[in-house]
């Protein structure tokens, strides 16, 4: 496609007239993936800082969660089923992974519907799923949680890890220590929000928000949309990603996780409990809630010496400023949860972008 | 945060169920949230549920900010 | 203090593969030939220098589109020993079956096995069956190990890479790795994608007529293209700038890897090589690779650069550098 | 119609491993290396002759008296060398291991390796380490395949069997089959008795002193000395007649037998050879192999008689002949 | 053993004297092994002969006796523990060995205990326990259901195909066609008995029997016993295993069956069903009879065709005489019982006795 | 019928189990059938359960039957 290239360098050229300290912080792990596979922090100019934020669901679920649901998964006659991204993911003893080759029955799967399939398989055993993610999964687990109570699936249930962007954005924009300009938004959470998780972004901290794609193209039009708001003074919502997302989202997957979920407070790796930032299963729904059905004591959250996931997480510091980074701490033995996911910050950084030799 | 693919339904299923087409690979996914979708048209797919359908407007439009993007360079 | 256990990542042919290997065997086991560091040993027998070979095969399902087991443990070894710069001749098999196996699936095998050897230019001379309980293996394993003549006219150890050297690839990579994934429990979809398996015996050929100015090569397995390039740069001390866009790669692997979050790059071949020549004959080279049906979609993808020892350089699109890393574990489908 | 299944019985290297591999491999692998009926291959490469021989271990448990999986890999394709006229020389590993296994354990097993391929004089010249989910292999299963130059002045084909030639083993009978039983679940008996897991590498040069009067030898591992008796006696088209109280066997041996209701006849050796030799040099030979400690039990069993083609006589203690068969299937302790 | 060989031909010299017709039946299996694998049969003149009896438990058992078992190990969550002896034993469809292929879980152990030892280590599963034996067996396994019941071990059970030994001679003798002029009487299955089992065989039919040993010596011994009494003209009841069994045999084991088990009418291979010829668990143990905790739907009686093992069970002909021997029929591929045990007249006669030529 | 060895008691233990040697084979089998057994004596010993005490007297007498066995030959 030559005429994207050629697209690509205008906007590329375009965004390097910039001259003051910037610093844009991308929420979404898919983004920052996408801009270390790229290449693309290295073709800015180092007045830009893409900062990485608190949008990796894997990175953000606590340690104490893991720990529980480990415990869950040691439970004999349970399946636990998950997405591939929580295998690897340390609790404070173990993992998922290590759990299996231990002997738990942890099955990876592509989509919440299969682990329904997987549950209507082994009817004389608990089929668990672990939901994690942000507004964009929910939605599939919800509905996926009422087809098991429309038939009637007995042996099925959810444990909810679920997470919900606009808190965390919260966090991060509340601390003073963050140095933040400006926002990509998460192009496929908006899909299912609409623009409402950014309005108070722009009201209260008076910060130009873009909803933005993950093509690279996408990603320099964002970058550059943002640079426009700033040098023109002002803090709005623009949507780069106009072919996906509506400004007001998907009113039917807000109304499914309205149905199946309410809001509760949850814990975050590194951002530590934030209020109305979780989502619970509600109380009709029950039969279908692990975290009801099975009685796991809750875990405790122990603190990692060294890792400073937090900061990397609120965009203080990036993953090279961590002390463990790439040494103590590599996506194989991961120290922190940002080394664990492959859009964690600190795994991205890793796997793309270790070497500025060239 | 959440990855997800464009796909083209290919066909209706039965239960708000469709066939979809991700670059040449067949994938079947619940449109229980794009109820409205037709054979023909695109969908973002993540974690084998349609969230949205795309706008082909905007989606040819690839190169989007084109225009606004010379206006800009001249200022 | 855990005892460590391991894990499925040890078995992933990237980065837990190596220090595993490294860790366990390398240190006790110690001497020249496993230091060779090919895809085999080359070892003196009387007058007569020979490449031996061993793998074993585990894979599921055993029966997948392109392929079965049985094909792919006698193509597989065929192919590690034309990466040492052998001609493959002979093939042990050794079996493990799962008690309950179907006789009528491992008759399909051992056919298959057949045919492959014919068609690969191989004996199967001598075999092993061994029978385990029911749950202690899963249906079928299958060693093979090959020896193969040494041909004289070359020399494929990677510190014969030289900078400026060119890097092809002999066709469209992770297709075995998409084909195998997409039989999946849990991953309800399909791909008219099909494994890549077959013989690369006539490549080798053809490459040893460019004696020497051919330096070194490794069929990209398990771990992909991209943990292969790892090996090389880290055994030659040299390094790779590899162009993204120049890696030939079909776009029906290209959409499913998109849709699980995973990488092309890493995902198995089982009909490819990765060949580094010398500069001025790469083209040459790929023109005659693309005249064989199994290698016509060769391409150089890239070159050895001596400033970046040990490393691997994607080059983006946009012009960028990344690092290209080994495989550090499994791939598993993620959604975020 | 039921489909056919494998069976434990399929493993067992008696008959019903015997029917299988001819059903199934002998004729869709139809070669001439196949059939030269031999524990491996006589290979022409270039110039050179040369023996490749392949088996799996898959032994539960993977440490026993005597010995462990790591050790018996090596000796077995060791001996399998060596029953071939082969002096060993380089050895590959295939190891199959199940996610979970210990780190530990490994270390202990590729070390034990190690140590038994020095003890042996081969090399471990190349390997492969594969990593299956856990509940779908045993721990371990380690593939070894061996090559070896095949000694000029030998030829141990069995068809050089000739009548009145003597058969002599070269040790006690039965001692690893019944040391890995005593551990098995289920069996809560102890012994004394330890594996004798040994390589016969040394006896293999003692016996190539005496040339053509060594007409031919097997180790007789799975299956036991009865197998290996059928299998040559088959094989050469001769009979053999064998004095039961001729037999080495430790009583402690023959008392779990009896107690198990199994025939020490029928139980592997891992460090024993069945040789057939010429009649007059038969006596020097046997007072040769006892000065080697591994073969100190040696001793005459019996000869061989034409007039029983492809048949194994067992003369009992009252001078009474009855068959000897292969092992059918699997032995199983019993009651009755 | 010098002394012993001689003597061992000295006993033979005497027996080879015998010039007359005689048919001598050993009862028990493990003696038809013993006398195969001596050879003993070719050294006998050929007007003494040695026919086999129906004292193999595994030749017996009733082909709809293992299809019912077959049905129980097929049960999810059973662990079906047996004897080695009854792996290969086809019913009418497959055996325990092709279901342990299949999946079922099926053990062999050496002792009922160790059967109790895994019921104990599987909690959360049903361990099953295939009783089958004589009066040698039972006892055994007769103690091993009131250990689980003093224990209250509530996992395990037994399913009981124990057999007598004393109407099984009745139906052998009572048949006109069978033509034995005395009795090898079963060693082991005496120690438990005593003389009591012969009684009738030599008051009713007058035979002479004699217990035998197990050792070539004592096999010798028996026979010129037993013709001494045939040409003396008696027909007694003579213990030439004096050093293991008592003419009132172990009353200990003899109570434990009575304890436990109660006589029931049993369908025997090849011979139909005998009356009070098996042992059913009394009702008192109930709670540990597998026959009474699992519903399993009594199988049919097949006819096999060909074969002809009623026949060699009552020694009316010997293995040699029935057309599938050695052809059809061989202890891989067993047609009929005999060939499958061991100590099955046809196995042995296979295994040990299949050439005359030298 | 029905296998069985001598094993010579070694070792009384608790809930009348015993371990016994058969031929330098060590095992632990049940004695509550013979509970009179003492160390050192033999057992018959089938399934793992000792069905009878050896009668030493008869077990020594190898060649029990010679005596009888030269007057009936003398017959
Ligand atoms: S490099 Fe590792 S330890 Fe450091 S912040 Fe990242 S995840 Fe935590
Ligand atoms: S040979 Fe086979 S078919 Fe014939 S009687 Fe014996 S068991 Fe039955
Ligand atoms: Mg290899
Ligand atoms: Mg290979
Ligand atoms: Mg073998
Ligand atoms: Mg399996
Ligand atoms: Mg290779
Ligand atoms: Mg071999
Ligand atoms: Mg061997
Ligand atoms: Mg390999
Ligand atoms: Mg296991
Ligand atoms: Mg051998």
């Amino acid at each position: 496609m030559r005429n994207s290239k050629e697209y690509a360098e205008r906007l590329l050229a375009d965004i390097k007239r910039e001259k003051r300290e910037v610093s844009l912080m991308e929420v979404c792990g898919t983004h920052t993936v996408a801009i270390a596979r790229s290449g693309l922090r290295s073709l800015v100019p180092p007045n830009l800082k893409l900062l990485s934020g608190p949008g990796c669901p894997v990175c953000v679920t606590a340690q104490s969660d893991i720990d529980a649901v480990i415990e869950l998964a040691r439970r004999p006659g349970v399946i636990l089923v998950t997405f591939g991204d929580m295998m690897r993911v340390p609790g404070s003893e173990s993992s998922l992974q290590e759990e299996k080759a231990r002997g738990a029955d942890v099955r990876v799967v592509y989509s919440p519907s299969d682990a329904l399939e997987i549950a209507r398989q082994n009817p004389e055993r608990e089929t668990v799923f672990l939901g994690i993610g942000f507004e964009t999964t929910a939605p599939a687990v919800a509905l996926t949680i009422e087809q098991a109570a429309a038939s009637g699936l007995a042996n099925f249930s959810v444990w909810s890890l679920h997470k919900l962007v606009g808190p965390a954005l919260d966090a991060v924009f509340s601390d003073e220590s963050v140095k933040v300009d400006g926002l990509i938004c998460p192009g496929h959470v908006s899909a299912v929000t609409g623009v409402k998780p950014y309005e108070p972004v722009v009201s209260r901290y008076h910060k130009p928000c873009v909803i933005t794609g993950f093509e690279t193209l996408d990603i320099l039009e964002g970058i550059w949309l943002l640079l426009r708001q700033l040098n023109q003074g002002v803090a709005e919502i623009e949507i780069q990603y106009r072919r996906i997302v509506r400004p007001e989202g998907n009113p039917l997957a807000q109304a499914a996780i309205e149905r199946v979920f309410t809001a509760t407070d949850a814990s975050w790796r590194g951002l530590g409990i934030i209020p109305a930032s979780g989502l619970a299963i509600r109380e009709e729904y029950g039969a279908w809630d692990a975290q009801r059905r099975f009685d796991i004591p809750e875990g405790k959250e122990r603190i990692i010496k060294g890792c400073r996931c937090g900061d990397v997480l609120r965009g203080v510091i990036t993953p090279y400023e961590c002390p463990l980074f790439g040494q103590a701490c590599t996506p194989v033995k991961p120290v922190g949860p940002c080394m664990v996911s492959q859009e964690g910050a600190c795994a991205a950084y890793y796997r793309y972008g270790r070497s500025h030799r060239l | 945060m959440c990855l997800g693919v464009p796909g083209r339904v290919e066909e209706i299923l039965e239960n708000d169920r469709a066939r979809v087409d991700v670059s040449g690979n067949s994938l079947e996914i619940s449109i229980r949230l794009t109820p409205e979708v037709k054979v023909g048209q695109y969908v973002l797919i993540h974690a084998g549920f349609a969230m949205q359908i795309v706008d082909e407007a905007w989606a040819k439009e690839t190169l989007g900010l084109l225009e606004e993007l010379r206006q800009y360079a001249q200022l | 203090m855990r005892t460590r256990k391991i894990l499925l990542g040890h078995g992933s042919g990237g980065r837990m593969t190596q220090e595993l290997v490294n860790s366990v065997f390398k240190k006790t086991w110690a001497n020249p030939y496993l230091d060779q560091m090919l895809d085999g040993a080359i070892l003196e027998v009387g007058s007569q220098r020979i490449a031996m070979t061993t793998d074993s095969f585990v894979i599921t399902p055993l029966f997948f589109p392109g392929g079965d087991i049985g094909k792919l443990s006698v193509y597989g070894t065929v192919n590690d020993l034309v990466a040492c710069g052998a001609r493959p001749l002979y093939v042990s098999a050794g079996l493990i079956i799962e008690e309950g196996f179907g006789v009528e699936e491992l008759e399909k095998i051992a056919a298959s096995m057949s045919k492959a050897a014919l068609e690969a230019g191989v004996q199967l001379v001598t075999g092993d069956t061994k029978v385990v309980e029911k749950g202690k293996a899963d249906g079928i394993f299958i060693n093979t190990t090959g020896i193969g003549i040494i041909r004289t006219e070359v020399d494929y150890r990677p510190d014969r890479i030289k900078p400026g050297d060119a890097v092809i690839v002999t066709g469209k990579v992770g297709e075995h790795g998409l084909a195998v994934l997409a039989q999946r429990e849990g991953l309800s979809f399909s791909t008219p994608v099909t494994s890549d398996c077959q013989p690369l015996h006539r490549v080798g050929e053809l490459l040893a007529r460019y004696g020497q100015e051919v330096r070194c090569m490794r069929d990209p397995t398990r771990g992909g293209v991209a943990t292969v390039l790892n090996e090389l740069a880290q055994q030659s001390g040299t390094g790779f700038i590899v162009r993204e866009e120049d890696i030939p790669l079909d776009p029906v692997v290209q959409g499913a890897c998109e849709m699980l979050g995973l990488d092309a790059l890493y995902l198995a071949n089982e009909g490819k090589m990765v060949v580094v020549v010398a500069k001025d004959a790469a083209q040459a080279i790929v023109e005659d690779l693309r005249q064989l049906p199994e290698s016509r979609d060769s391409a150089v993808i890239g070159y050895v650069k001596d400033e970046v020892p040990g490393l691997v350089l994607l080059e983006t699109e946009l012009g960028a550098h990344r690092i290209l890393n080994m495989l550090e574990s499994d791939q598993l489908p993620r959604i975020c």
